[in-house]
């Protein structure tokens, strides 16, 4: 797995690509929890290089999800790969994340 | 059913990957689709993960156990450690009724997984602690349907 | 030395594809470059080869066992069979004295690709018949000098 | 593995692909040793998208050396892929084949 990160007007930028698992989620988890600027209006989390993400990663969403609310920033799935989107559809989260498909 | 492969390995977080790999492999010469063999591999990895945090806590002296087993009808795989035995209500199957909102609750999602992607899971203890998880799939399309024997 | 991996297979050819693919992924993440890790999966291939061919005679019935262990000085694969024992003169390193040429035959290949790949190749018969052949390899570069611990 | 055959003037083109061992070199014999056509001047064996070989494959593209050679047909092996390149020179076997990198 590696994460890549980009700061453009306010949206914090989080490209993960590779495979997420019980072993690297907790790096991804650094990225979408722990070191997110306060500064940013939006946290987007881009998925379209992810080739593997098991429940561990999906966990780690899910605490990015809730940890943005409470700061009040908005947080968004990027073009989540069919790897991902089956993992969001197995775990019944699939309608629980504000997903984007466009070019940004 | 013959077991075709037996895979012990060490209870480290980084050697599941190698574990996908094979898995993916194995089942591509059963003939087994991409995306159905993708969702086998999760609910798998899944429950060897289980076996690293919940049973082992992490600890990478324990082993887990898979044993694969394949024939005309369909694939059995199984998962055992001999780490802490699980709460035996925590692996049931939940379904959601209708009109209920799963809540986004950052755990809890593994064992479901694994009820979503095989046909039959059953949990037991194992003979000397431990768990063992027994998950069984028909091959899609009826027995015997799979193009098994490709290259 | 605690092993990472124990895997035991059928000793089915159609079966080797999915323990190279396993190798690949556990020689990556032990941090080995993909040049060296394709050499030893070849070698080890070729050891579970012989074991289906020589020992088992391609009964599909017989079990290969590989146990594959990993420490910050190198690695360590053995691969043993419970078949035919080998005869060890046929066994031994050979290597082309200067002048001469490999006679291209079609056999006789697959051991001495183990000794130019392995820096230690050694065979001893089971203890209840069959073969084992351990094989070692420093990591490149010296002493826990490959890049252990990457993702 | 997959196999692909051509005949273009007295050239019969057996092309590999994928991973050729234990289980699938057999299929390669067929190609390269027993079905052959009897009018083919050349054997050319169209290695560049092997991923994998072991000496198994090895050993078949011997036997279809020594076929070719009794039956006066050139053989030859069409840009080994880095694979096919390590396991010949692992099998002391490089300088044995007429090996050809250009395109055709
Ligand atoms: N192999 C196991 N050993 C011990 N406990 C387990 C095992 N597998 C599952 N469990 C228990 O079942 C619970 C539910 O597992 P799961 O659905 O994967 O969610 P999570 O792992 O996020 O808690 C775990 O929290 C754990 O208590
Ligand atoms: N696991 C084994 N069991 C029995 N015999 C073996 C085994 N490995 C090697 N041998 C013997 O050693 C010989 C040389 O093996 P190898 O160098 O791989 O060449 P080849 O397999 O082409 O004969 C084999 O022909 C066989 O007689």
């Amino acid at each position: 797995m590696a994460i890549q990160t980009e700061e453009d007007q306010g949206t914090w930028t989080v490209r993960v690509s590779g495979e997420v698992d019980l072993y690297s989620s907790p790096e991804m988890r650094k990225a979408v929890v722990e070191e997110v600027p306060a500064s940013a209006d939006v946290l987007a989390v881009d998925l379209e290089q992810v080739a593997y993400m098991d429940s561990s990663g999906v966990a780690t969403l899910v605490e990015g999800l809730r940890e943005s609310s409470s700061q009040n920033r908005r947080f968004v799935l990027l073009r989540p790969s069919p790897p991902v989107r089956k993992v969001l559809e197995l775990s019944r989260l699939d309608m629980v994340f504000d997903i984007e498909e466009g070019d940004e | 059913m013959n077991p075709d492969v037996r895979l012990e390995v060490r209870a480290d977080p980084k050697l599941l990957r190698a574990v996908r790999a094979f898995l993916r492999s194995y089942l591509e010469s059963q003939g087994l689709g991409a995306e159905a063999a993708a969702n086998v591999v999760l609910a798998v990895d899944e429950a060897c993960a289980n076996s690293i945090r919940h049973a082992y806590h992490f600890s990478t002296t324990g082993v887990v156990d898979l044993v694969i087993l394949a024939d005309d009808a369909g694939l059995e795989v199984q998962v055992a450690d001999q780490g802490e035995t699980a709460d035996p209500t925590l692996l049931r199957r939940r379904e959601l009724g209708a009109g209920e909102v799963q809540p986004p609750a950052p755990g809890g999602l593994g064992v479901q997984i694994m009820y979503r992607v095989f046909d039959e899971v059953s949990y037991a203890p194992g003979e000397r602690g431990g768990n063992r998880v027994t998950m069984r799939l028909a091959w899609p399309g009826g027995a015997g349907a799979a193009p098994r024997g490709g290259a």
